[in-house]
């Protein structure tokens, strides 16, 4: 554990946010200009201030990164405990990144209560980063609730038609799954205590438990509700719909990007390395919910009307796909779970503003209003294909590598699962196409649509860091990855007890990695070794 | 040759070029350069490394350059134990990929001269999106060309997919050109899904994805002759994307649909490369599929039944893309046969004269519906034969080589496949020769039906015939003089393609006719493991005569469909319709193409969206219902509580929430406001637990 | 002087309530003297308030038995009494605007506030039957009075007859429990009652006595099924004077109930587990669903009040020191998010206005922003949201109850915590995303922005960095933990 | 002997005395049947020799409380029947039904814990001086007890009982 | 039988409890529930003076002190309350007070 940065960085990226919060109390409320450049000027500072992590990040360095320790309430053994590794790394850099494309994306959109909306924005803000770099679990805790009441407003008081409906459905539906996720915690806690002697909240330590059996189970199940309500898993994303609809385009964006990451992090860093063997007899219980919600999510979707809620169920597939890939429980599984994550950040995000662009010009979200788009918004029209690709995960674009990453680590364990998990991509290619088709193509047979204008200039802005991002991730995705590796060896490490980190394995064979193991596979003929 | 990369590269730099910047700022001279002058630079490029492949000894023509790493190692569990999943941007030239890319970045710059002057009426922006989609195509094809890994290859073989999409929709305001592009990319992606699954699998046995690793390792297991093992799951998954991609049975359904797409790219994409991958896939993994005996019987016989299948269905066809289409199908299922019977070379080889010929093909019917303004029925050609006489002669020369008239490319490649295919099973042979009779037929009958008879077409302003119609298309924005010769851009590839179709075969001719066969021994160390080991199968041989003899049959059949096609369309044009008449049943299956199309439609499509449907009420009534019902919520929103009535039924969830709310309403009914009831309540209480504690301890 | 049961020594320690009892008397002197002087009757009291408070916070650390064993001056008694004496001090403040518009005389009001805080503070301290009663009894009659304070309002007055009523009758189930424990150890002094029971064996006489002083205490405490007053009468009573109800009664009721059942009948301590566990389940449960549909706030918190005293007997059945402690950081925080709570709803009381419909709430964001955002934070720290003291105190009940293996008691908490949710956010739908206002301008004097600052302050104070909490908390319940535990080592 | 006769005669006229007073349909004859009965209750305690408690009872009770009762009773003129008006939902007969339920049970726990051991196993407390039959002394000890060890509660009681007068002024006076 | 025991007390003071308790149930007038309330402290003072004779003990005795000191001050309370309602409702009928409910 170090800090590389020699100062609080972390600290410094999550209460950025907060100072543009006070700023804008400070401000009038009917100077709307002036508050949106300080929400701008703050969120691009919380970008800014974020990129020491992608730059000064180790990758050779297994332990947590750029560590703050304080105490914080040491009666409970709670801790103002920071830290990254890889993988909570790149999500707080998509956070950061989100936020400045959220802000950025409301400036004409958002025309009522602007001070709050971009208050409730930057708090929101504040709360994910938390949650991702919280090492304590008592802080992630406290951070993880924090976030839903700045997404309640944001849905509840800018929303659309439903919006109180959907605000209060999401708030609740995460709610009753965070409560029970804190039983487990606290049970997490108490039973470290009985081995150890010592109260803590600690997460490292309690990655180095060894829970008996039987309690393991039960911990799991309270951490699955908590997290797989976020995710949304299966029977548990009834509120993503709703909530995604009638949200307010940035809100979606976040919720999209960040948020629903929010579920899968917790998997990773918490069910995963505190109760391995429980996760390990999950299995089969969560990839049946994946590839169900894989297929479901496809084919709901295929029905929609709605646009946005078509992209909201896509994104139920899309997530269905990476809780897939983590519960595979390989190496190659779980790293393109984490890709993939960042992918469905980066290409529903990105749907979700384009939604959001002509929702802006146009007020309606029905599909069939639109048509023939292409013709009066050609940049516009060129940016939803592109991300449009790289949501149905075509090659050289990001969401190829997630997928492909997920479906072979799936594969060497299942290859049934695999079959019907990437049956999902078919059925992805075509509800997205079928969208496409029916929103861009085709004459202009609507009137409305004659006259809306193609992107400003800001708005490209807004797209340009994604689409930079889904070439980069498609083409070169190694520097990714490589700040994934000692975070995957880590939580695969504890779910399976004879695996060699490779760092490890570098360390102890310098050079000799280039021995392709296919050898091995040549050695002994493979008789279709399905599992 | 360490340049190879750049190959695929340089037409990715032009579509860049022209997307990022072209669709706003060029002019359509600038545009055109741009495409035109990289596909050429890569045509050079990939020239000078042919030759370099060339000057190395026969079983040195390997070469392999890695770019940069892609995905970095990922240790992971394989059947041979923990292997590492790693795929670096690596490009490979040999014999077969060096053939391809000349094919593709040769016919690609003659495609892209004659888009120049085909694509002339379009506005600027277009001009310039279709020579971005075209240069991209390009570059997603040489990619697959060249990549040394499975995954690479996959690369390329999405990408050509997309471009194919964006292409075919490329007049994206025509509701049918959408559908067309949209169907294309849903119908290769379920290809697609096998051929990733097969990826998978070949990482899993194999432990690594590179071409060349996997097919020493594939060489070194035994042949699975007797039933069907992991090689063989391999490969046909493999294959399934191989149907996808090359329109084969049952996933040909797309492609005479694509001919939606503007001419130019139906002749590059959907004739001369992008759908010939299935083939070159095949072709790659040759080792693979060689051990695997019976998925080459599966092979052959999907292929010959494509073969036939779409010959059927091409005699009949009115739309001369459509004709051109189902051709390109059946030819694609020659190939397949080739390679089904273990003669990968031949294969290849009728993979490059088709490349030429069909291309021809097409940009002479192109040329034809250019001068028609548009006009792609058969119906109502006719005659043009006085009108634009280049066009006639080079369709003429390409219809002549498909139809294997002898000394013309097709020609050898073809009966290099009928030998072959005689070699392994005279059934499948029969019916091979029978396909290519119906090839030499419906050919003909479209050359005779365009260029000859009667002109049948719309009239033009001060030209003869008086029987305008009125025409939805709008591609005309200019007035129409008639039907004319195309412009020398246009003609000059036809041409030179002219020339191709004739000479390509010629690296090819066999040793019966006194050749040397050179393109075979060329290509033979792509499909083995080792260069230098002997082809398999070559035990059986047959006489120089008896291959002779063979090839007067096949002609012979050449020549019957042809002369068929001489007395129905010229000598009797009214013959056609009195079969038509007379075989109305047949006739009617094969203008339907034996309905295919209404059996997906019915079945997998509407199957699909009627569970969309389905479970989307599923989502709204029940599952959400349910939650709903859970009381918090319901009373947020009383309308769908009372909707959620009816669902009560639905689910335990949906029970308790139901309760939940009506408990709410009960608990303040019990409040009733009287202080007795409450001194009651205490009682109740009290009472309850005593007698708790009387009964229970 | 021992033989004559007190000493010097007991009066010093005395001195808070001592104080109180001579500031209740001064401030009755002072109204008959000076009338119409409302500032100084309020200058007087919160003065009063305020040296007792500083004279108690000088016991801390202290922990002995006074009075021959009637009253214990310990960390557990000086928690509980700076509970009243804040919350006192919080239900001043909101009273003063509040009687100037409904047009009360303060200076009796006052003085039953102060006399109710006495009553209080014995129950905290007595651990003798007697005591506890008569503190017990001290405080219920001062707020029979103040519940019909308001003597034109029909509601007031039927909220005064009914909490009488029904506090008379469940006084009388307490005192009858009370006899038989009596009878049958022989003594009403706490210890002694503990060591007698530990002596001999359970019976259902004793199981008897139990549940009725358990119905006793869950009136009081407005356990369901006790609880059926609670909504009634906080929606009659004054809303200050509610707000004084659901905070220092339950606190001091659970004080009462801690000491009885943990030190006293420490012998049975599983018989009367099995009898809170299923009190806390019902009262949760009912508290939170019955609540859902109410549109009257006071009632709304009245019931959610009741679902809070559910919380807090989780921590009771846990019946540990970390329970206890559970309870009292819940009971802390609770003061300040639930006082205000009805700071606000004060607020709301304008001459035009009685503003205790939940439409009275529509848009205060748009009429007193700061208001709504204090109210916002009070209904999620009532809801257990980080970054609240609610949420801090939930994760000590609930983490006692999982500590004790009450897994089962913590999954209905959690379950129901999340049920709560529902009518707080509805709260705050009507604050923040409804438009239309009802009635004057609200204006924030000072002693209500003082009151809704505490409030605003403690629930983030104690949300964000509750060490020191956390820390007197323990204090208290390891000087009160140690006699219960060796008594409950048998 | 006459101890018991005693008892049964007290026991019945204060048990049926109680019913009369839940019963009476005046309001006046309510309370004076409530006298007597505290009256009776008096005396029973004076045969268990609590002299001094029989004496507060004569005082307290008999002497102010009923008083105060018919004062109230009598200050109440009443226009209408007060029970005319009856809610439908009142649980009166089942709740009396219950109380009985809950009365037998109570009965039955007393009787069974006094089979098991015929007496409360009471320890006295430490330090209480025993009750002595001597009315005299009856009244010296329970007033050395009052005023030692109880004296803080007493003085508590005495704050208790200013608030209630306090209380009583402040909601009987007309405008205050 | 003819032993009067501790027990032939405790089960009077039950009675009695019950007695009053069902008056509380059952009357309409809040005067008599009152007084009802009355007989069941008066039915825990039979108890705890029994007791304390039984015991020797004169904690019990001196508890009914207190008992009495609080049933007085709960009459004049509940006294005063029942004429500020009457003051403004003219009725002591206990069925008329229930304008807050649900």
């Amino acid at each position: 554990m170090s800090n590389a940065a020699g100062f609080p960085l972390l600290s410094l990226i999550l209460f950025t946010p907060l100072v543009g919060v006070v700023l804008l109390l400070l401000t009038d409320r009917r100077q709307e200009d002036r508050i949106r450049w300080i929400a701008n000027a703050t969120a691009g500072a919380g970008f800014l201030v974020s990129l020491p992590l992608w730059f000064w990040y180790d990758t050779q360095d297994a332990g947590w990164q750029f560590v703050e320790r304080l105490a914080w309430i040491p009666s409970i053994g709670a801790e103002y405990f920071l830290g990254v590794d890889g993988f909570s790394a790149l999500l707080i850099l998509l956070t950061t990144l989100m936020g400045v494309i959220g802000v950025l994306s409301s400036w004409t959109a958002i025309t009522v209560r602007v001070k709050e909306y971009y208050v409730f924005l930057l708090a929101l803000q504040t709360g994910m980063l938390g949650a991702f770099m919280a090492l304590d679990f008592l802080l992630f805790f406290l951070f993880w609730e924090v976030m839903l009441v700045p997404m309640y407003f944001l849905i509840g008081i800018w929303g659309s038609d439903n919006r109180l409906y959907s605000a209060i459905k999401f708030f609740l539906f995460t709610l009753v799954g965070s409560v029970v996720m804190l039983l487990g915690i606290l049970a997490v806690y108490f039973y470290n205590h009985s081995v150890t002697g010592v109260y803590t909240f600690d997460v490292t330590q309690f990655h180095q438990l060894n829970i008996p059996d039987g309690l393991q189970w039960w911990i799991f199940l309270a951490f699955f509700l908590g997290f797989a309500v976020k995710v949304p898993m299966f029977p548990f994303h009834t509120w993503l719909p709703d909530a995604h609809t009638d949200a307010p385009t940035a809100g979606s964006v976040i919720l999209a990007a960040v948020l629903l990451k929010m579920g899968t992090y917790g998997f990773i860093r918490f069910s995963l390395p505190i109760v391995p063997e429980a996760t390990a007899a999950f299995v089969p219980l969560v990839v049946g919910l994946s590839i169900i919600g894989i297929i479901y999510g496809a084919l709901v979707a295929m029905a929609q009307k709605d646009w946005k809620r078509l992209v909201a169920y896509s994104s139920v597939s899309h997530m269905g796909m990476v809780m897939l890939g983590m519960f595979a429980l390989t190496p190659v599984g779980i790293t393109g779970s984490i890709v993939q994550q960042l992918n469905h950040g980066i290409s529903t995000g990105a749907l979700f503003l384009i939604v959001g662009i002509v929702y802006e010009r146009r007020h309606t979200r029905e599909i069939a209003e639109y048509g023939g788009l292409s013709k009066v918004m050609p940049v516009y029209a060129t940016i939803f294909l592109v991300m449009t690709m790289s949501s149905i995960g075509l090659p050289t674009l990001n969401g190829f590598i997630g997928e492909v990453l997920i479906l072979q680590g799936i594969f060497v364990v299942s290859k049934f699962w695999a079959f019907v998990a990437a049956s999902g991509i078919v059925l992805g290619a075509a509800y997205m196409l079928w969208l496409y088709q029916r929103t861009m193509f085709g004459n202009v047979t609507n009137p409305k649509n004659e006259g809306l204008p193609d992107l400003s200039m800001r708005e490209i802005w807004t797209f340009v860091p994604l689409l930079v991002l889904a070439v980069w991730i498609g083409l070169y995705p190694k520097p990714f990855l490589d700040r994934l590796e000692t975070s995957v060896d880590n939580v695969m490490a504890r779910v399976s007890s004879d695996y060699t980190p490779r760092l490890a394995a570098a360390g102890a064979q310098a050079g000799q990695r280039e021995v392709p193991s296919g050898t091995a596979g040549a050695q002994a003929p493979v008789r279709g070794g399905t599992r | 040759m360490d340049l190879i990369w750049l190959i695929p590269v340089l037409p990715g730099i032009g579509a860049a070029l022209n997307g990022l910047v072209g669709v706003r700022y060029f002019d359509k001279r600038t545009a055109a350069y741009v495409a035109c002058g990289t596909m050429a630079a890569s045509l050079l490029l990939s020239l000078v490394a042919f030759a370099q492949l060339l000057g190395l000894p026969g079983d040195e023509r390997f070469h392999q350059v890695t770019v940069a790493e892609w995905i970095p190692p990922i240790p992971l569990e394989t059947a041979g134990g923990i292997g590492s999943f790693e795929v670096p941007w690596a490009f490979t030239l040999d014999p077969l990929s060096g053939m391809m890319i000349l094919v593709v970045t040769g016919i690609g710059l003659l495609i892209h001269v004659y888009s120049v002057a085909y694509m002339d009426h379009e506005p600027r922006p277009a001009y310039a999106r279709f020579f971005c989609y075209l240069n991209l195509f390009c570059f997603f094809m040489l990619l697959l060309v060249l990549g040394s890994t499975f995954l690479v290859m996959f690369v390329g073989w999405e990408g050509v997919g997309l471009c194919s999409y964006l292409l075919i929709g490329f007049w994206y305001h025509k509701q049918s050109a959408s559908d067309a592009g949209k169907k294309a990319f849903i119908v290769n992606r379920i290809g697609d899904w096998g051929f990733i699954l097969g990826i998978f699998l070949v990482f899993f046995t194999f432990g690594t994805l590179d071409f060349h690793a996997v097919a020493e390792l594939a060489a070194e297991m035994p042949v699975e002759a007797a039933g069907m093992g992991v090689l063989s799951l391999i490969c046909l998954l493999l294959f399934v994307g191989a149907i996808g991609k090359s329109a084969q049975i049952p996933l040909y359904v797309w492609l005479p649909d694509a001919m939606e797409g503007p001419t130019p790219v139906s002749a590059l994409i959907h004739a001369a490369t992008m759908v010939t991958a299935g083939v070159y896939m095949v072709g790659r993994n040759a080792v693979l599929f060689s051990h695997a005996p019976m998925v080459m019987e599966i092979v052959a016989i999907i292929g010959l039944a494509t073969a036939i299948m779409a010959a059927t269905i091409g005699l009949v066809q009115t739309d001369i893309k459509r004709v051109l289409a189902y051709s390109t199908v059946s030819q694609l299922g020659y190939m397949f046969l080739a390679t089904g019977v273990g003669a990968f070379a031949a294969g290849a080889f009728h993979l490059m004269t088709h490349a030429f010929f069909k291309a021809l093909l097409f940009l002479g019917s192109g040329s034809v519906i250019h001068a028609m303004n548009e006009e792609q029925d058969m119906r109502r050609m006719g005659g043009l034969k006085q009108y634009m006489p280049v066009t006639y002669a080079t369709m003429g020369i390409g219809a002549l080589a498909i139809a294997g008239v002898p000394l013309l490319s097709g020609f050898f490649s073809k009966d290099e496949i009928l030998y072959r295919t005689f070699l392994h099973n005279r059934l499948f042979w029969m019916l091979a020769v029978v396909a290519a009779g119906m090839t030499a037929f419906y050919m003909f009958r479209l050359i005779f039906m365009t260029f000859y008879q009667e002109y049948r077409g719309p009239a033009w302003e001060g030209g003869h015939g008086d029987h305008g119609e009125h025409h939805e298309d709008d591609g005309g924005d200019h007035a129409w003089h008639g039907p004319h010769e195309s412009p020398r851009l246009m003609t000059v590839p036809l041409i030179v393609l002219a020339v191709g179709a004739v000479l390509a075969g010629y690296v090819g001719v066999p040793a019966a006719l006194g050749g040397s066969n050179a393109i075979e021994h060329f290509l033979e160390p792509s499909f083995v493991a080792h260069a230098g080991e002997g082809a398999h199968g070559e035990a059986a041989h047959l006489s120089h005569l008896a291959e002779l003899g063979l090839m007067a049959i096949s002609v012979l059949i050449a020549g019957l469909g042809i002369f068929l096609a001489y007395r129905n369309y010229i000598q009797r044009p009214e013959t056609a319709d009195e079969w038509a008449e007379r075989y109305a049943g047949p006739h009617r299956v094969l203008t339907n193409k034996y309905y295919v199309d209404e059996l997906y439609d019915a079945t997998f499509v509407r199957g699909t969206m009627v569970g969309a449907r389905g479970l989307w009420g599923f989502d709204g009534g029940v599952v959400d219902g349910a939650v709903n019902g859970t009381g918090w919520t319901t009373v947020a929103s009383s309308r769908i509580s009372h909707v959620l009535d009816k669902h009560v039924v639905d689910g335990l969830v949906n029970l308790v929430g139901w309760v939940c709310q009506e408990g709410s309403y009960g608990f303040r009914r019990v409040q009733t406001g009287l202080i007795q009831n409450y001194a009651f309540a205490t009682l109740v209480g009290v009472f309850a637990f005593v007698t708790w504690f009387l009964v229970g301890r | 002087m021992a033989a004559l049961g007190f000493s010097p020594s007991d009066f010093y320690y005395l001195l808070p309530e001592l104080i109180l009892t001579a500031g209740a008397l001064l401030l009755l002197l002072v109204n008959v003297i000076v009338p119409r002087r409302d500032d100084l009757l309020f200058g007087l009291s919160m003065g009063t308030l305020a040296v007792s408070t500083l004279v108690l916070l000088s016991f801390a650390g202290v922990d002995i038995v006074i009075s021959r064993g009637l009253l214990a001056i310990d960390g557990f008694a000086l928690f509980f009494k700076l509970i009243f004496l804040v919350s006192a001090g919080l239900t001043i403040m909101m009273s003063a605007p509040y009687l100037r518009v409904e047009g009360v005389r303060a200076g009796e009001y006052y003085f039953l506030i102060l006399c109710a805080t006495l009553g209080m503070m014995f129950m905290a301290s007595g651990i003798d039957l007697i005591t506890l009663f008569i503190g017990l009894e001290t405080m219920a009659i001062a707020f029979y009075i103040l519940a019909g304070y308001l003597k034109p309002s029909h509601r007031s007055n039927e909220a005064a007859v009914k909490y009488f009523l029904l506090g008379a009758f469940s006084l009388g189930i307490l005192l009858y429990g009370m006899s038989i424990v009596y009878g049958m150890t022989g003594s009403t002094r706490l210890d002694e009652i503990a060591v007698a029971l530990a002596a001999q064996d359970r019976s259902l006489v004793l199981s008897l006595g139990m549940i009725l002083l358990a119905a006793g205490m869950g009136f009081k405490i407005a356990a369901v099924p006790f609880h059926m007053w609670a909504p009634d009468v906080y929606e009659g009573a004054p809303t200050p004077v509610t707000a004084f109800l659901s905070v220092g009664s339950k606190a001091a009721s659970f004080a009462m109930l801690l000491r009885i059942f943990i030190e006293g009948l420490a012998a049975l301590t599983p018989d009367w587990q099995v009898v809170f566990a299923f009190l806390a389940v019902v009262t949760m449960t009912v508290g939170n669903i019955a609540a859902i549909t109410q549109s009257n706030m006071k009632r709304m918190l009245a019931y959610s009040s009741i679902a809070h005293a559910g919380y807090v007997l989780i921590g009771v059945v846990a019946a540990t020191e970390r329970g206890v402690v559970a309870a009292l950081v819940y009971l802390w925080v609770y003061l300040f998010m639930q006082l205000g709570a009805f700071t606000v709803i004060t607020m709301l009381r304008r001459r035009d206005v009685v503003g205790d419909e939940l439409k009275d709430m529509s848009g205060l964001f748009a009429r007193s922003p700061i208001a709504a955002v204090a109210m916002l934070l009070f209904m999620l720290s009532l809801g257990g949201i980080p970054p609240t003291a609610g949420f801090m105190g939930k994760v000590w009940i609930f983490g006692a109850a999982i500590d004790q293996g009450f897994i089962w008691l913590a999954v209905v908490g959690v379950v129901n915590s999340a049920i709560s949710l529902y009518y707080y956010l509805r709260v705050v739908v009507f604050m923040f995303f409804r438009e239309e206002t009802t009635g004057s301008e609200i204006t924030i004097g000072p002693a209500l922005a003082t009151a809704l600052a505490v409030g605003v302050v403690g629930t983030i104070l104690f949300g964000i960095y509750p060490q020191w909490l956390f820390d007197q908390a323990q204090n208290a319940a390891a000087l009160f933990g140690s006699t219960a535990s060796s008594a409950m080592l048998r | 002997m006459l101890e018991a006769a005693v008892f049964y005669t007290l026991a019945v006229l204060i048990l049926g005395l109680g019913i009369l007073v839940i019963s009476a349909r005046s309001a006046v004859h309510s309370v004076l049947f409530l006298v007597v009965n505290f009256l009776l209750v008096a005396i029973l305690y004076v045969t268990l020799s609590a002299q001094f408690v029989a004496v507060i009872q004569v005082l307290v009770y008999a002497g102010g409380i009923v008083v105060l009762y018919l004062f109230v009773v009598m200050l109440v003129s009443l226009k209408r029947a007060p029970e005319q008006h009856a809610d439908t939902r009142r649980l009166g007969v089942t709740g009396a039904v219950l109380a009985g339920a809950v009365l037998l049970e109570v009965i039955g726990i007393v009787v069974s814990g006094a089979a098991r051991s015929d007496a409360p196993a009471g320890a006295r407390g430490a330090g209480v001086p025993e009750a002595i039959s001597d009315p005299m002394l009856n009244t010296e000890q329970i007033g050395w007890v009052l005023y030692t060890e109880y004296l803080i509660p007493f003085e508590v009681a005495s704050m208790l009982l200013l608030v209630a007068m306090i209380g009583a002024i402040v909601l009987a006076k007309k405008n205050l | 039988m003819l032993e009067i025991t501790p027990l032939h007390y405790t089960a009077l003071s039950a009675a009695l409890f019950i007695i009053g308790v069902i008056g509380v149930l059952v009357r309409r007038n809040i005067i008599i529930i009152f007084m009802s309330i009355e007989l069941i402290l008066n039915a825990v003072n039979i108890n705890l003076v029994a007791l304390s004779s039984q015991l020797q003990n004169l904690v019990g005795q001196v508890f009914v002190v207190f008992v009495i000191a609080v049933a007085a001050a709960e009459a004049a309370v509940g006294l005063g309350i029942i004429i500020a309602f009457y003051r403004n409702k003219e009725t002591v009928n206990i069925d008329e007070m229930s304008l807050m409910r649900w």
